[in-house]
């Protein structure tokens, strides 16, 4: 155990067992995955990406690249976690990925010997020959060596959640500047939305010594938290990573909300969804400790001096016994300064710099330093033995050592600042890439504004919310931040990990540069450099500064690669929230949805809205059946179909009649109340749009009917017509769709159900003629009678308020079992439309030209309505476009399918001769056949002809007859029986 | 220098030292016969057909910025033939043949994978729409099948079967289909066209057209000064109405951002290339082991090559909805791309109403896998002043004469193909 | 939960839209309309709802609105307790905070994909939500999925 | 993206419907009509543009916004 005695922010009251690999260790509450495997002394948790070398924990945050682990296991197996940022539970279960066998013995580790092949752009130029092996051989073998962690293929068995939040000022990092910014705008009395990805907030103050208003700094934290808690207008969120910047101060994070916890509770999400809208936001990010670029800087035991430096103070382990310090700035030295104080004696400070400041070299006492010097080498293999360096004086030094820590410099967490396009700029002074001109209402605070001591922190975290309050900075000694970046040790063997996840090299990068890919974003791209799951955050402005190197350009020049969300990964899961398996969208149901249920139906998608597709009856052997079953009541007796989803639109007010005018191609001022009319419209471009019938209730209203799908098109249109094309109209539109339930009652008994439903009604053809409209009261609510047919036969619509459509299908029914009344579904309702080839979606493609389907004549010549220009360009007008016409197989017998195209009989089958294809089929049981609509070239002169219907991706040749659209009443006698 | 593991073994003996440059990259040279504006996929293509069909080698590539920087970079990767007008099959087809010989020709790996493009549907009306698209591809000898639910399943037994809003039925299958490593494609069509002696100019960017006094194109103005034309190509996809606009053009097109997604890498999951359309998603895995997933464009007129979170949002609503299995997986970089809508959903290879401006426009989110054809394509125009026999219908006059090429039947809104 | 947020329906409601003519008077028209609850979701667009009968109103502003019946449209759920707000917030994407809403606002808006006309009842608060009436199921298993997760977790 | 709906208040993009540019006039003219149709300026910059508060208000609004950085300025109602 590497467990220090004492200290630390982990509760020994509370010891949780856990097992990584297989094997039982014990931690405590308040641990990580990764503090907690290292006080276990473990030490190699994972094989890198392609040479499949060991690796360790380099970090103790999430921009770790090496310590990634599937965390858990059946269902809830959760690959490529950081071992960094897993809080420890009681049975937590974690297993290392991406090696074979074992994580101690892994056969792909043969990849480090085909290492001198395997180097940036290796793919590009090799696998080519013979070109068949690509795809049968090569890319298998690439494909199951590459990937990191496998996914359980279980579906997620959590759910996610989503929350809003609205606030004057969004805080992104309890560090200091960051509480020091949230408490000024709270003190103000402001909302104050405060998020830390960490569980626990205080940031680098958890890890680092310090005093602030003489005070232990963790002790500032508390107060200043619980001070932030008592503010009802402060929102805190611990373990919520914010990870995107969006247009409109919008800003987008998770909530980790049972992650820490076994599993969630019941009823509680694993994690949540945040949208958050801020009129200002502080970037209060902190800086993520750069790595240096040495032979062999990948051997497990080498880590960040701040990750050292955070599990020696907040976790209180050991990560080693023999601790190296390797640095170029001053926090390497303050780190040894921060071990000594817990007890720990690092065996020695290698520092890049010839001199330091007197006051920096005192903070690490005794411990003894080389200056000017550099690690030239490490040793060990699985585990870190020694490092070789090499002295001011040249000389070459081998210490023993089983961690080392590397203190390369500060890099600014500026992402999420760049989310909205703006560039970071290098500071030669700091040393690194800062954001001078972050978005408006955005403003960057403390490390990730480039103030990395302490004091200067807490004061820009005050004066970033300056605009809400101020306060008294709290007073402490600003630490000493000085430092000269190292980005390179050069070395003749052994390999320089500049990308840590990707095993991307020094030597890749110069060769990336050798080749031209001389921009950051080629030699990212060429290299994968910043592509792994920690985004860069360890390697790209390394690799940077070795391509400047290599291009002789500045670090300024060579720039950077800009930053896009998420800042760090999300679950899918997360993003997707509530909206998954059958709530992936929500479910529309009529008011007969319930009955129709009861009756067994069978139901269909049409947009969010669920239909019953027919109705099975016990003893029917396929759809077909039950389908013609009610094909032949309707035809021979009466049938109810439920059509509420109908798009319904009513239009008022005194120019509602010249608006539907411009709206269709045909005329609608004209038609007298009490009376409805078919109407087709167009897009501007001239194709169809959407058809439907329109009836006249009133003078100044009209009640407009839409197909189900294009209900909001449709109300869209009109309201664009009504408010931006012609405002001056006085026309009011509003959709009722939901209002009315509506209900299909067509056959020829329909009229006699009707009257037994409806005796105070005088339902005379006189009275009620075809396409006739009333209104009246049911149940003492108003309801509507339309005659119109879909069907062919006599036939009605009847409306109800949805809120009595259940009452009604279900005394429809109580009425109809003397008439034998069935139930019809969507594929009944289109069979018979197919015989009176009416089109409806499958013609209405967005394809299609009035002329195209029969209706060229409806288009008024006397008005101007919309569609009407552009219909007349001569591609629309051609006489050899196809048009709708029908189709009867020769043998009765034969099928047709919808999709087949059409063949001049003897043709070849090939694009030149395609005529057209079939848009809908359906088998009629009134003549007994197969019957289809087509479009076919030249289609209405050619009723008669014999054409194949050509259908390879389904079946044979079927040799059909072009003829009519209406195959049944023609004339249209029953209809107005 | 020809690429093959020989060479490779034999470089890696001098440690990597003696590579050159992949493409030289040259300074503008005061002239040249073809002038191509825009360093992405299809300029690079474009030039480098240019040269080796047509032997027209004093080609100048101009880029603003670095090459493959815009859409040829930020795509999904996706190449498919699966098209059904009449007007598009051809060309695609063409375009999946030359990515069938492409590394060959190019001595380039570009890492084409025909592992399969699968659309799925989940009604009757949306089966026989894409039987419709596949008998019109087997009409133009493309591969093609319509599968039914126990096909899918078979292929893809994570996918939602038994709980799903929208439950699918079956799907159309491209065996043929698949990806392509959308950065490889770009340098190898550089490199090679590099070698041909064409001039790739990165860091150029142009800011005016130059013309005669007959209104003639004559060459472009460039941040790094004048170069002349005899013929001007250009090739902005995202970016062609502010180009066309400096020859006083309007164009039937608007830019649009269309955002695609990248998963942390992951073991083999996802067989080939998935289409979901009930939801707004597609899928495919790259070799790396990313899942690479996308959906609708945000919808709005933009240049910010970002999106917003709501499209973020439905695309993974989308995912979950179809393979609740990858909701533990997480979503590891987004990324913009600024995409020309066109008017009718297809693209434009053809003459500008400017003599001496040629146009490549109007690609939508469907730019990348026309990379090879439309090269050649483009090339064809400019080399002979005619069009392609496979780009015929690319007309920018179709929306004039009403010769649309609207796959979706949406109109002329250009958000909605 | 039921401590947290209550559910329940306003059955037996009348709601009618009500668009004004062009030009109209809206001070007339919100007159004419007595006292019943008016919620403005449009510019010369209302809501209108009433225990009573609302079958009059086309008569009464005849010439100067246009009158849509949708008792049957819509179904309105009334939501109160302690978690009501939280609840509703986590739907909609619109600062339901006291400040920018309170007792009388309505908003237009959706929650989980489903359009909403939802207006603030009283101060404790207590909100009605409109919601289509082929929606019901979907919203209700949302509300149902979501209130749970009100708890407060501990550790 | 965040729109200021002139009735509803600020509102998240989503809930509106895009359309597109707002210049273009519907013409008297029918030799006209194409570039109506058709043509579009595709401005690199502050642009017009018509939305449909479709989850909203159903009011057709002017939205004034950089396609560029996508900073809206302002929006009116489109009658």
């Amino acid at each position: 155990m590497s467990r220090l005695p004492t200290g630390g922010l982990v509760d020994r009251n509370q010891p949780l067992r856990f097992s990584f690999d297989g094997k039982s260790y014990q931690g405590f509450q308040g641990d990580t995955l990764a503090s907690a495997l290292l006080a276990n002394d473990v030490t190699l948790v994972g094989r890198s990406f392609k040479y499949h070398r060991p690796r360790g924990i380099l970090t103790a945050g999430s921009e770790e690249p090496n310590a990634l682990v599937t965390l858990r296991s059946g269902a809830r197996a959760e690959p490529n976690t950081r071992a960094t940022t897993i809080e420890l539970y009681d049975g937590l279960t974690a297993s290392s990925q991406n090696r074979w066998p074992s994580l101690g013995f892994d056969l792909m580790a043969v990849n480090g010997l085909f290492s001198p092949l395997f180097v940036a752009g290796f793919y590009y130029k090799t696998f080519m020959w013979p070109a068949a092996f690509w795809e049968k051989l090569y890319e298998p073998i690439i494909r199951r060596a590459a990937g990191l962690g496998a996914l359980s293929m279980l579906p997620d068995p959590d759910s996610y959640d989503a929350d809003h939040g609205f606030c004057d000022l969004l805080v992104v990092g309890a560090g200091p500047a960051g509480l020091a910014a949230a408490l000024t705008a709270a003190r103000a009395g402001k909302r104050v939305f405060l998020v830390d990805e960490d569980s626990r907030m205080g940031g680098r103050l958890l890890a680092e010594l310090h005093e602030i208003d003489g005070d232990d700094g963790r002790r500032w934290v508390d107060r200043t938290i619980a001070e932030l808690a008592a503010c009802p207008r402060v929102t805190l969120l611990p373990r919520t990573v914010l990870f995107g910047a969006y247009d409109g101060g919008v800003y987008g994070a998770v909530e980790r909300v049972s992650d820490h916890l076994p599993t969630p509770l019941p009823g509680q999400p694993r994690q949540r969804l945040w949208k958050i809208v801020a009129t200002r936001a502080i970037l209060a990010t902190g800086a993520i400790e750069r790595p240096l670029v040495f032979a062999g800087n990948d051997v497990p035991g080498v880590m960040t001096s701040s990750a050292v430096q955070a599990y020696v103070r907040r976790w209180s382990v050991l990560p080693g016994k023999q601790v190296v310090f390797f640095t170029t700035c001053d926090s390497g030295w303050k780190a040894v300064h921060d071990l000594l104080r817990a007890g720990v004696i690092p065996a020695a400070i290698i520092e890049a710099r010839a001199h330091v400041a007197p006051d920096v070299k005192a903070l690490a006492g005794a411990v003894p330093s080389f200056l000017g010097a550099q690690i030239i080498g490490t040793r060990g293999g699985k585990r870190l033995k020694g490092v070789d360096l090499r002295d001011a004086q040249g000389r070459t030094w081998r210490l023993d050592a089983d961690v080392l820590a590397m203190a390369g410099g500060w890099n600014p967490a500026v992402g999420l600042g760049c989310n909205l396009g703006a560039r970071p700029r290098w500071s030669d002074e700091l040393n690194a890439f800062l954001l001078d001109h972050p978005p408006a209402g955005m403003a960057m605070a403390g490390a990730a504004a480039g103030q990395f001591g302490l004091g200067a922190a807490l004061a820009s975290g005050i004066a970033a919310a300056a605009e809400f309050g101020t306060m008294a900075a709290p007073r402490t000694s600003d630490d000493p931040a000085d430092g000269r970046p190292l980005w390179h040790v050069p070395h003749r063997r052994g390999k320089a990990f500049v990308d840590y996840q990707h095993d991307v090299t020094d030597s890749d990068v110069a060769l990336a540069a050798r080749e031209g890919f001389t921009s950051v974003e080629h030699m990212k791209r060429y290299t994968t450099l910043g592509m792994a799951t920690d985004q860069g955050k360890m390697g790209q402005v390394n690799g940077n500064a070795l391509l400047a190197q290599a291009t002789g350009k500045t670090m300024a020049e060579a720039g950077t690669i800009l930053s896009r969300p998420p800042y760090l990964p999300v679950a899918i899961g997360t993003l997707a929230g509530h909206h998954r398996d059958e709530h992936f969208r929500p479910v529309r149901q009529t008011a007969g949805h319930g009955w129709a249920a009861e009756q067994g139906a069978v139901f269909t998608d049409a947009g969010q809205w669920k239909r019953a597709q027919w109705f099975p009856k016990a003893g029917e052997r396929d759809w077909l059946e039950s389908v013609c079953r009610e094909v032949n009541a309707v035809r021979t007796g009466v049938g109810i179909c439920d059509v509420s989803t109908l798009g319904k639109i009513d239009v008022h007010g005194p120019d509602a009649g010249a608006l539907l005018d411009r709206l269709y191609i045909n005329t609608f001022s004209t038609l007298p109340v009490g009376k409805a009319r078919y109407g087709v419209m167009l897009r501007e471009d001239g194709f169809v749009m959407d058809d439907g019938t329109t009836s006249r209730l009133a003078d100044d209203h009209f009640f407009v009917t839409t197909t189900t799908v294009n209900a909001a098109k449709v109300m869209q249109h009109i309201d664009y017509a009504r408010q931006v094309l012609w405002p001056e109209l006085d026309v009011q539109a509003t959709s009722v769709t939901e209002q009315w339930a509506t209900y299909a009652i067509a056959g020829p008994q329909s009229r006699a159900l009707l009257a037994a439903l409806l005796p105070e009604l005088d339902l005379s053809n006189e009275a009620l003629p075809y396409m006739g409209a009333l209104s009246f009261r049911w149940l003492g609510v108003s309801a509507r009678l339309f005659r119109l047919s879909f069907s062919g036969e006599l036939a009605y619509e009847l409306s109800v308020p949805a809120s009595h459509g259940d009452r009604l299908i279900r005394a429809l029914f109580e009425l109809g079992r003397a008439f034998d009344a069935v139930p019809y579904g969507t594929e009944a309702l289109g069979v018979m439309r197919i015989e009176k080839g009416h089109a409806a979606g499958n013609e209405l493609n967005g394809q299609t030209t009035a002329a195209d389907l029969g209706m060229g004549r409806m288009m008024s010549t006397k008005k101007d309505f919309i569609g009407r220009v552009m219909a007349q360009r001569p591609a629309l007008t051609d006489a050899a476009r196809p048009v709708l016409v029908g189709l009867k197989p020769v043998d009765p017998a034969a099928r047709l399918r919808g999709g087949a195209h059409l063949l001049p009989k003897g043709a070849d089958a090939i694009a030149a001769n395609d005529q057209g294809h079939v848009t809908s089929v359906a088998y009629s049981p009134t003549l007994g056949h197969w019957i289809g609509l087509a479009l076919l070239a030249k289609g209405a002169s050619r009723h008669g002809e014999r054409i194949i219907v050509h259908d390879p991706v389904r079946g044979a040749d079927v040799e059909v007859e072009v003829c009519h659209p209406v195959f049944v009443d023609l004339e249209g006698v029953r209809v107005r029986g | 220098m020809r690429f093959s593991i020989f060479n490779l073994a034999a470089h890696a003996l001098t440690g990597h030292r003696r590579w050159t440059p992949s493409w030289r990259d040259a300074s503008p040279k005061a002239g040249y016969d073809v002038v191509i504006i825009g360093g992405g996929g299809h300029g690079l293509a474009t030039a480098f057909y240019l040269a080796k069909v047509h032997g027209i080698t004093n080609v100048a590539i101009v880029e603003k910025g670095w090459i493959g920087g815009g859409n040829a970079g930020r795509n999904t990767t996706i190449i498919r033939s699966n098209y059904g007008l009449p007007g598009n099959e051809p060309f695609y087809e063409w375009s999946m043949k030359l990515w069938e010989g492409l590394e060959q020709a190019l001595n380039y790996n570009a890492m084409v994978s025909q592992r399969g493009v699968l659309n799925l549907c989940h009604s009757d009306a949306q089966r026989d729409a894409y039987a419709r698209r596949g008998n019109a591809m087997r009409l133009h000898g493309v591969d093609a099948e319509l599968l039914d639910r126990n096909q899918v399943r078979a292929m893809a037994p994570f996918m939602n079967f038994d709980n799903a809003r929208f439950p699918i039925q079956g799907g159309l299958l491209q065996p043929r289909g698949g990806t392509a490593r959308h950065d490889a494609v770009n340098w190898g069509y550089a490199r090679a066209a590099s070698a041909l002696g064409v001039d790739i100019i990165q860091n150029c960017e142009v800011t005016g057209l130059l013309t005669d006094n007959q209104g003639a194109m004559t060459g472009v103005e460039t941040n790094r000064g004048p170069i002349r034309a005899g013929k001007v190509g250009m090739a902005v996809a995202g970016n062609s109405s502010r180009l066309a606009a400096m020859a006083g053009l309007r164009l039937p097109i608007e830019s649009h951002v269309l955002q695609a997604f990248v998963s942390e890498g992951l073991k083999p999951v996802i067989p080939g290339v998935i289409t979901f359309g009930a939801g707004h998603f597609y899928i495919s895995q790259s070799d790396k082991g990313g899942l690479v997933f996308g959906g609708d464009i945000d919808g709005y007129n933009s240049y910010a090559q970002r999106g917003n979170l709501p499209v973020v949002q439905d695309v993974c609503e989308g995912g979950m909805a179809l393979m609740p299995m990858i909701g533990r997986a997480r979503l590891l970089r987004s990324w913009g791309g600024i995409v020309d809508m066109s008017m009718d959903g297809s693209p434009i290879i053809d003459h500008a109403p400017v003599p001496g401006l040629y146009l490549n426009a109007g690609w939508c989110y469907g730019g990348f896998k026309a990379t090879p054809a439309s090269g050649w394509c483009f090339a064809h125009l400019l080399a002979t002043d005619t069009a392609h026999e496979t780009a015929t219908a690319f007309r920018l006059d179709r929306f004039a004469t009403g010769d649309l090429i609207d796959e979706k039947g949406q109109g002329a809104h250009p958000n909605l193909h | 939960m039921a401590d947290l947020v209550q559910m329940i329906e306003r059955a037996g409601l009348s709601l009618a839209t009500v668009m004004a003519r062009k030009g109209a008077d809206y001070g007339a028209i919100i007159a004419a309309l007595g006292d019943g609850e008016l919620h403005a979701t449009g510019p010369g667009t209302w809501l209108a709802v009433s225990d009573a009968s609302l079958d009059e109103l086309p008569d009464r502003l005849r010439g100067q609105a246009s009158v849509s019946d949708q008792s049957g449209g819509y179904i309105v759920y009334r939501f109160a307790g302690p978690g009501a707000r939280r609840l509703l917030q986590r739907g909609a994407f619109i600062d339901l905070d006291p400040e920018a809403f309170g007792p009388g606002a309505v908003a237009v808006t959706a929650i989980a994909h489903m359009g909403v006309i939802l207006w603030q009842v009283d101060a404790a608060p207590t909100y009605d939500v409109a919601i289509f009436r082929s929606h019901a199921e979907s919203f209700r298993h949302w509300v149902e999925g979501m209130i749970p997760a009100l708890a407060p977790i501990s550790a | 993206m965040r729109i200021p709906c002139p009735h509803c208040g600020t509102r998240e993009s989503q809930e509106f419907v895009y359309r597109g540019d707002a210049a273009p006039v519907r013409p008297a003219d029918d030799g006209a009509m194409f570039d109506y149709v058709y043509l579009r300026d595709n401005v690199a910059g502050v642009m017009r543009e018509h939305w449909y508060h479709a989850q909203g208000c159903r009011q057709w609004i002017v939205v004034t916004r950089d396609t560029r950085s996508h900073a809206i300025d302002h929006a009116e109602f489109a009658r």
